[in-house]
Formats: C-alpha cells, structure tokens, sequence
C-alpha cells in the first residue's frame, strides 16, 4: 500500500491495464507529448508508444466516435475528455453510438469503451468550464457512470471501467487530482455499482459522490461537535446506484440529505430522494433535503464562486433542519 | 490526389469478369425487388416508422462491395438496406428486422435503420446524419491497431458533408492514415433539399484537398464504375494504409423514406423520369446482353428467382415471432 | 375560437408573431421549400420570403450558433431542430451560448432565441430518433423549458416563448401535431411557469406533461370508472416549475403520481417527487410514484416499444398503489 | 479567390497614415504593457482561473481592429484581452474583470475568458474551442438582416479549424453571403500541440476552397501588413457582402495560459526567442524611428504613459469592491 495522488493513482489503473492488454489504448488532447493536460498520463507515451497514447485534434465528437469504432472493431479504448466541459460536444457519439449500440444491434456488439476526465468546477474557471454532467450522464439507460472520490476508489474504478465490457463514464474531480491517500498496489478493484460508507453515524446520512465527500466528511466532523452523528455515504456509482446501501442507511438513520456538485434540477441527487421516499417512506422522520450548486451559471468571481458551491456550512445547516434542531 | 471521374477500359471482358458483371446484375436486381416488396409491406402496416429505400442507387453498394474482402467492415447511414443484402444478410434476416421481429438481424430491436450482422462485418445503420462517420475511422483505426489489413467502407450521403463530423473525421483519417474509405453517396438531395441550395461547393471531392486525401468523382449509375473506383481505393488502403474519398454520383427514385411524396416540390416528376433512364440495373442487363452473356430468358429467370426470393423473405418474416416481453430488458449491458 | 391541430396552433402562433416583429425569422431543415418536416411552417416562405424562412444545411450545432449570434445581434430567431434527437449535435450553443450568455456577459446581452421542434418517441423509431429531452434541458439555468400538450397551449406557450427574452425551449409531441382543440384566435398567450388543472380530482395528483397528458386523462377516466377521483396538473412548463400548483394539488389530494415521457434515472419526474416531498411531507398519505418510460433505448418492434411508454393501465396501477387500493 | 501573401505597397505614407501607425504602435505597447501587469497580477493571485495572455500577437488585434468602424462587432476565443483593450474597453474594466470585481467590463463574472461590451460592439471571449464561430456568423447574419452595413470579424485559433463548428460555420456563411470576416491567428500550437500534428493540411487558406470563399495569407507579425488584408476583407464584406477567411500567421511567446509553462516539451526555447526576433512592436517601432516619425525619447515618453495607464488600472481593480453577494442570483434570466 503505497500513499498516492488521485492523479497518480489513475495513472497507476491506466499503467498497469494497459500492460495487461495490448488492446487498452488512450485517446485524447494532450494526452501524450504534452503529458496530459492533468497529468494523469504522464509517462505513457514513453512506455507504451504514439500508437497506444494518441494526441488528437480539438475534435470531440470525431475522436469520442473514432474511439466508439475502434471498439466495435475490438479494441477497449479510453477516451480522454480534457475536461467534461468539452464533452457537450461528443454526447452524441456517447449516448447514440456507445449507449446504444449493443441494445440496437439485437445484442451483438459490445461496448468496451471509457470515457475519462474531470468533471464539474475548479477554481474560478467561470460559467462555460465548471459544469457537472453526472445528471445527464446517470440519465442515459446503455451507460454506467462512476466518479471516485478518493486515490483507492479512483485507481480501483477506472480498472473496473477499463475492463467493463460495456460503455463506462468515468467522472474524475479536477480539484482532486492532487488529493492524496492509500492506494493499494496492483490488483485492486472497486466494483461498479456498490457505494462506500466512508464514516458511520446514526443520527442522519448524508449521500454524496466525488468532490462532495469533502464536503460531507467536513460536515460531518462540525455535526459530530454538535453531538450529532453523521453517516457518510459515498455512492461511487451514479448509474447503476447501489440502492440498498442508501436504504439500509436512512433506515438506520431515518433522515438524509444529499449532497451533490451539480445543479438541482433535475439532478441525480433528486433521484435519490425519489428512491428513499419511494422505498424507505415509513422511515422517513423528515423530508430528505439536498444541497447543490446554486442554479445559475457558475460566475468568474471568487466569493460568488464560493457561494455557489456546496459548502459544508450549507450541509450542516440541512442536517440541523431534517433533524428539527433549527 | 486525384479527382477526375475515370471511366474503365474498354477491353473483352474475361470469364472471371462476366461472372462476377452476372452475379452484379443479380445483386442489384436483389436489392431492387426487395426494396419493391418492401414498399408493399409498409403500405400494408407491416412495417413501421422510417423505413429509406434504395431504389436507384443499387449500383453504389453492389459496385463498391464486389471490391471488399469478406472480413472487410461496412458501416452505413440509415438508408442500408442495400449494403446489407449484399454483405451477406440474407433476405429473410432483413425483411425479418424490417418487420421487428424475433429473426431479424437486430432480433426486431433496431428495425430498418439500425441492420447489423457483425459476424459479416456489416457495422450497421446508424440514424444520425454524419454521426457514423467516426465510426468508420473508428473500425479502420482497429484494424490498423491490430494490423488485420481489413479495409473499412464508410457509406453516407451527401448532406453529411455539410455536418462538421465529416471534417473532424476526415483531418484524423488523413493524419493517422486509416484504411477506410469515405464513400459519399451523391444522389443530390438531402430530403427535400437540394445540395446547391446548402452547399457553397457541390463537389464533394474538393473537399479532399483539405485533407491531402486522395479522392475520386465516380458515376454511380454504372456498377462497373464504382466496382473499379472501389478496388483503387481499397488497394490504396489495404497496401498503403491511406484514406480515400469517393464521390460517387447517383439518384434515389423514391421519396426520403416511405412516408414522403415521390419528388415533392423540391424535384420534377421530370427529373425523376430522366434519371430512371439511367437506370444502373437495365444499363448492365443491357450490356450484358448485347455482350451476349445472357438472353432475356435467363433474365427472366433471374428475375423469377429472385421475386421468389424476396416472397419468401415476406414470408419468412410475417411468419416470424416477435420478440418475447422480456427483450425489452435486455442488451442494455453485458455483464 | 377555432377547432385547429396542434400542429396549426404553432403555425398560426408563428405566423402572427413573424407578422407582429419583423425581427422574428425561422430558421431550420426544410423549413422553407419542403414547408417543414411535420408542415409546422406550412405556408410561411410563400408569406414571409426566404429571408426570414430560412432553409439550413444539416449542421445543427453551426445554425443554432447562428441563430444565437443573430440574437447577440439584436433579432429573435425560432430555430426548429428537425426533431430534438439531431439537436443533441447542438447542445453546446444551448447550454454554452445561450443559456450562459447573458450571466457570463453581467447582464448584457439578452438572448431572445426560441429552439423548438419535436421531442420524444413516435411510432417504431427506433433508439436513435426516439428521445425525450426535457430532463436534460430543464436541468440548465439559464433556459426556459416548455412542453404543451393541447392545441391552445401550443400556440399560447409558443406565443409567449418568441416574445421572452430569454432562451426559451419548447418541446413539441410529434404524436401531438394531429391532435385537434379549440383555439383562441389572434392574442393568445400562455404564460411561462404556469401550470394547469386539466381535471379536477381529491383523491389523487396525476402529474403530467406534453403527451404523457393523454395518458393521464385516460388513466383519470379508468380510475374514475373505479370509483377514484383523480386530478390531472399538466404542467406545461418544467423549467421554471410552477411549485405552487403542484404543491396546492398534493396538499388536497395527499397522493401523487407522476407521469413523464423520458428515462427514470434523473429524471425532471424526480425533481417534482423531491419537490413533493420536501415541501408537502406531512401532505403525504403515500410515496410518491414515477411512471416513465423503460429505462433502455427504445426498441423497434412495435409490442416492445408499446411496453416501453408510459400507458394509462400503468397510471392506475400506480395510483391504486399510492391510494393502498392492492 | 486569393491565397497568397501579399505586402503593402511601399509608398511614403501620408500623415493620416503616420498618425494611424503611431496610433497602432501605442496600441500594440498598450496590450504587451497590460498583459504583463496581469502576468504580475496573476503571479500575486489576483487574478485566478485560466488566463490567456495575448505577448507576440498583438499586430493582429491591433492591425486588423483598425481597419474597422466604431459599430462593427468583434467577437474572439478566451484570448481576447488584446482585441477587447482595442475595441474601445477601458484598461480599468479590462483589469477590473480580470480581478473579478464590481466594476469589470462582465461585473466580475466573466473573468479573462469572457470580457465583453455589447455597447461596443465587442460581443465577448468565449471558452469553447470553436464554439463562437457560429456566433460571429450570427451577428453578421442579423447585421445583413437589418441593413446596417456592420462587418463582423471573428477571431480564432488555428487549432479550431480542426473542430466541426468551424466547418459547417463557413460553408453556411458563404452560402448565405454573410459580411463576417473570419481571421484565424495561427501561432502554431494549440495548448502544447503544434498544428502539423494534428492537421493534415497545414495552410489553413485551403479551407477556403471547399467553401468557395475569398482567402488571404497574412504576416501576422507586421501590424501593417494585417491592417492592408483586413480592409480589403472589411470592403468585401461591407460593400458585397461576401465572408473572408484571413489566416494571420503569428506567434505566442507566453505558455498557453498562464498556469502552463513558457515553453515546455513542445517547442524549444531557441524557437520562442527566434520568433521574438520578428517582434511586432520593435519592427513597427524600429520602422517609424527609421521614417523619422517618432525617436527614442517619443517612444520612450509613450511607453511610460502606457505604464501608468495599466498601473493605473491595477490599482483601480485592486481598489474595486467585489460584486455584492446577491449577484449571484442576478443575470440568469431577464425579465
Ligand atoms: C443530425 C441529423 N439531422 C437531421 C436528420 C434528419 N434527416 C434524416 S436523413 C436526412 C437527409 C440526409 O440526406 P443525405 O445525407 O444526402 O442522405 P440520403 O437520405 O440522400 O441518402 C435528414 C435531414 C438526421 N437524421 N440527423
Ligand atoms: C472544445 C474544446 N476542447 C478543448 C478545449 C481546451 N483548450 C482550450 S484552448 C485550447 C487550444 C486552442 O488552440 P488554438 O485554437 O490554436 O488557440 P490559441 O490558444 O493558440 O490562441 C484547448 C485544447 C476547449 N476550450 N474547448
Ligand atoms: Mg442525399
Ligand atoms: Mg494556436
């Protein structure tokens, strides 16, 4: 078990997948000379050579649907988004061509591609480079969608993602590529579909994905000194959700609040309110409340930046409220 | 770079030639009766939503698919019918899709716009306008990753050159040097649009030239000329691993798909009339004939066996179970 | 009043509205020469020109920019996407461009730009031309969203989305354009964010949009059969929500449904269970129940697609379910 | 159509001219004077996010905004301080909006990559590769519309060309005939890729021909020689109505923005300080000192005024508030 970066700890999944197979490739800007934009490739092009770790044009929906070719021709491509921001671009290659191919051809082609990048806001890179697409993404029946929180659970879902034989999105937080933590060396998997209780509490759950979990752990620490016992539950998947493990926590808890990086309309943290209210109804001692980005366009600004984004203050404001304490 | 339309040489041609100038004329009489038979089973309800016929431009797919290996890939827009008989979907397996059902290609899911026979190498219709156009680089950039020599055939009309994945697809086909060959189906109209009204330059194969890729301007109502057009492009391919685009000049009889007038306001009944003069199946049956290949007796016959043909493929699918409830659920994921 | 097709409502509502501003025009595929893939603008080159009716190559991401900088310049374009599956080629310039332009500008630039076409499975479409994009679009800030279901809606809403000077998406039913109503003549209009009760009811909340309206009524007509009174909210916008109509239903009946057209996962259904249950938990005799499309691509073959739709039979069964009636 | 460089006549200039080109010297100082504040600014942390400095480039704004009139619209990529700073924006607002407060020309919500000043007619930065390619078609579409006789020119890099947008883009604006002039600043690199790896054609003018519009080569480091190509690109548009690919061939001497280093793995150090030797700003210096327009102690002179005015402007945005709180609830939606 080595201390790694999130950063190093996906360049650690994509190493070690790609020399177990020749048929691995990564695609995208910069991913090669320059190292990638991030980083997150550094040294591939050198180990493994321009034909494995391919430089592209600025071309997004050209090369996410050379990438969704390539896999129907039986390669297991990783695509490479700079940002998901550019992604908006390729989502017809995502959701027509990748999401839908096995379903359309009665079943006869699979789909073994990923599509990589950070997701959601960085630092004051205002409204156009600062979007969170987990909701669109969850949405799309053909897809699974993951966004790793931490170095283990990045390096152990992008193995998954890169073995998945079906289309998988893989959501990384670009403010936490220099997030460090225990990465177990070589073999280690973290399967798609099943979230992680990072602290145990039984006064409420607060559900969160990715960078939230900051968020929600730091809340969770300000509610402990207030004698009220948070559980944090990292969901890891968006699509498919591990809807047991969200019931069997408010179950315990009977009371939630979801935390998610994205706006609130219509975002995935709706559909887990849907879920607990549907199936954990009786169990509810408070409606389940949510906290979001704030519904407008993310401004340039660094306090209204910081206004916009889920805060931990804002979390324990809502954990007091579905616990009346307010 | 070439870009001049090239008619083949006029020589005798060889036992070996006129089989295959025969097994061309049945090929193209295929497709033209099932299209036919499929007019009628939509007419009757028995097939659904968009169905595009191929009425016409019979001898793009037949001429560029005699150039092709059988492990080759061919990936198409949603008017596919055609390459999908002729990379060896049977009949009955396309009829059977057409009428959604359990036996189809796509086992009823994907219907006339989405044909698929993987094992065959045939890639699929696809729905969007341009969008398999990546796709097909995608297969040829798998090929050469693999080093299989298979040639990719990517074809699409030509109202997807004025969408940008054709730029974005051609730059990285001509970059990377991907043995696919982009074959632009020119029948002049994109719906009701004619391509002069949205295109500020009507030959497709100057767009080449912002690619450096080699491209060829091809009559597509002659077989034998897309059939020689096809087997340059594909050597350049196979040998050299280079792109080709081919523009490939044709005409569809019919409207845009099943439910639109014939020619609408946007074309003559004229025009239409003229251009069935050019008919690409009676042009080679005439040849053929005149060649002293075959009689009208053989043609015919060939005509009667493929009508049986086609019957037997309506047959086949009307007879045909639709899927069970439970497809519904499945082929979203594997596991 | 006249008894016009929906498809009749939005010619009218763009005639008059291209007769009232010169600065309105039409842009689109086909829909000058050919009057319109579904004939919406039927009539419209012969009295307008083709100036302002204007044909479009297939390029639906390069004439939705154009249409947005035409509104930078100062005109209010109505940009028709074919059906909204090509416009996901476009999506960029909706969500960057349009929606972001005047916040990113600090107030600026105003953005008077209708994007409009149908949205949403017809018959045997299959999976690609099959989808309905309202969850998608109702989750940006920045955008209006509407969706009518009626003859009069549909001019009224369309009406109201040319003069907003907002971005306003309009969701049109292809199964809707032959549906017949009655129709107010000349100035009509229907305000965006309002809702409407198309069928009073105490027992139930069906909440519906766009053709999931249809089926609600008929669903209400089968229940009512079965002695269960219910109350039929149609919507009509989802971005914004009219909150206040949706919450004043439940709080009567105490029992909702929702009915929506698109996918499960994150979907706009989710956000009104979210917004039911937070703002009207103690309202609620019963979990609120979604009914929605399957959550896979839509098939072709005729019986599959049938199961895949939201249906009336599947209305009452989930409002017997909210009313404990099994 | 044209695609050649071309050189102004050397004549004696007029002193309408001299003033233009002492005018023009001034401006280019101005932007090199106010992006090394910000590279300041940014090193202190006053500026966050990304921050695309515009150092070697300035000839292109600069010669191409001169040859526009006050109501013409200009509308560029995330690179835009220069053209913003020359289309009339104060530095104040400039360096406020880069600082994000109140009183920045986008009230601090837009930052460096979204400046804008509708009321001049500069229609903004914008952050998606290609993405304003269409707008800038827009505006000259609306300007047709009405009558008004406005040009627009939309700037871009070279690497946009390989994305769809720019594509379908052109061919719409030459089909239509739209006044919009489309100047493409080819530094080379886009990010840390040099544009020969990814672009399969390099002259950026060919482009020009698949969509049968006018195309000029331009030396992007001699002010001069962009202001000639860009009126003549102005009075094809203004007068006829006609769009106008311009590929200025220029340089950037900074990282891609500023969190990227100077030069890095992708171009060598020689190279960035060989191509500082065809600095703008020193030839268009050293050439007005040689035709004794200005000498030493003027050029001198005009560059201290140039500091203090970004100096000026540093203090003006540090002093600035930020925007209130409610803010950030404003702007989403008009009324
Ligand atoms: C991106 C996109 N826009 C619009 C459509 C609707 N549409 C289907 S086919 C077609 C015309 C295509 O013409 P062309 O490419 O010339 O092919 P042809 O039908 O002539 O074979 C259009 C506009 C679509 N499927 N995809
Ligand atoms: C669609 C898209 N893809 C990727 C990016 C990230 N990105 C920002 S600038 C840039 C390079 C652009 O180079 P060029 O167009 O030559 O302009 P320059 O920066 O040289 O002025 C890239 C890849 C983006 N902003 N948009
Ligand atoms: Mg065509
Ligand atoms: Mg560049």
């Amino acid at each position: 078990m080595a201390t790694l970066t999130y950063r190093d700890a996906l360049n650690q999944a994509l190493r070690e997948e790609m020399q177990r197979d020749p048929n691995v490739f990564l695609m995208g800007e910069e991913v090669g000379v320059y190292q990638g934009a991030y980083k997150v490739s550094r040294g591939l092009l050198e180990e493994f050579g321009a034909q494995r770790i391919v430089d592209t044009p600025i071309a997004e929906l050209g090369f996410a649907g050379i990438g969704v070719g390539a896999a129907m021709g039986g390669l297991r491509p990783v695509i490479e988004f700079m940002t998901w921001n550019f992604a908006v671009l390729a989502l017809d290659q995502i959701v027509n061509s990748a999401a839908k191919m096995l379903y359309m051809s009665g079943g006869q082609i699979n789909m073994p591609i990923v599509f990589r990048g950070p997701n959601g806001a960085a630092l004051q890179l205002s409204s156009q480079h600062s979007q969170a697409w987990e909701s669109w993404l969850a949405h799309i029946p053909g897809l699974k969608v993951v966004a790793p929180a931490t170095p283990a659970d990045a390096k152990g879902l992008l193995k998954s993602a890169i073995r998945d034989n079906n289309p998988v999105i893989v959501l990384e937080g670009e403010m936490l590529y220099n997030l460090k933590g225990e990465v177990p060396d070589g073999e280690h998997i973290v399967p798609i579909g099943r979230a992680d209780l990072k602290r145990e509490g039984k006064d409420v759950t607060l559900v969160c994905h990715s960078k939230t979990l900051t968020v929600a752990l730091k809340a969770a620490e300000q509610l402990a000194e207030q004698n009220v016992s948070a559980e944090v539950l990292d969901l890891r998947s968006l699509r498919p959700l591990d809807e047991a493990a969200i019931l069997e926590s408010v179950k315990k808890t009977n009371r939630a609040v979801v935390v998610e990086e994205g706006w609130p309309h219509a975002g995935i943290g709706a559909q887990i309110v849907d879920l607990i209210q549907r199936d954990a109804f009786d169990d509810l001692d408070a409606p389940v409340q949510r906290i979001t980005q704030a519904d407008v366009p993310m401004p340039y600004n660094k306090l209204l930046e910081r206004a916009a984004k889920a805060s931990p203050e804002k979390v324990v404001a809502a954990a007091r409220r579905v616990l009346y304490l307010d | 770079m070439t870009a001049t339309a090239r008619t083949p040489k006029q020589n005798a041609p060889s036992p070996q030639q006129t089989d295959l100038h025969v097994k061309m004329l049945r090929q193209m009489l295929l497709i033209r009766r099932f299209e036919e038979k499929a007019a009628e089973a939509y007419a009757l309800g028995k097939i659904g939503g968009f169905c595009h016929l191929y009425i016409g431009q019979e001898a793009v797919a037949v001429g560029a698919l005699a150039a092709l290996r059988d492990d080759d890939y061919v990936i198409c827009s949603y008017r596919e019918h055609g390459q999908a008989l002729i990379k060896g979907i049977s009949a009955n397996a396309v009829m059977a899709e057409l009428f959604g059902k359990a036996t189809g290609c796509s086992k009823g899911k994907g219907g006339s716009m989405h044909l698929f026979d993987a094992k065959r190498g045939f890639m699929g219709g696809h729905g969007i306008v341009g969008g398999h156009i990546p796709l097909g680089a995608g297969l040829a950039f798998a090929s050469k990753y693999k080093g299989t020599e298979q040639v990719t055939v990517c074809f699409f009309g030509e109202a997807a050159v004025n969408i940008g994945a054709f730029h974005e697809t051609l730059n990285m086909a001509s970059v990377w040097k991907l043995p696919v060959i982009f074959l632009c189906e020119n029948n002049r109209y994109g719906m009701g649009t004619a391509f002069e009204r949205v295109a500020a330059v009507t030959d497709i194969v100057e767009h080449a030239c912002s690619y450096d890729m080699a491209a060829e301007l091809v009559d597509g109502m002659n077989v034998l000329t897309v059939h020689d057009a096809t087997r340059r492009a594909v050597e350049r391919a196979r040998k050299q691993s280079h792109p080709t685009l081919l523009e490939v000049r044709t005409y569809r009889y019919m409207g845009h798909s099943m439910s639109d007038p014939l020619h609408g306001v946007y074309r003559t009944k004229d025009e239409v009339e003229e251009q069935k003069a050019r008919d690409p199946i009676s042009h080679l049956a005439g040849k053929l004939k005149e060649d002293g290949v075959i009689d009208q007796a053989a043609l015919d016959a060939l005509d009667a066996e493929i009508h049986a043909e086609v019957e037997g493929a309506v047959k086949f699918a009307d007879e045909s179970p639709d899927p069970e409830p439970g497809e519904l659920f499945t082929d979203v994921l594997v596991d």
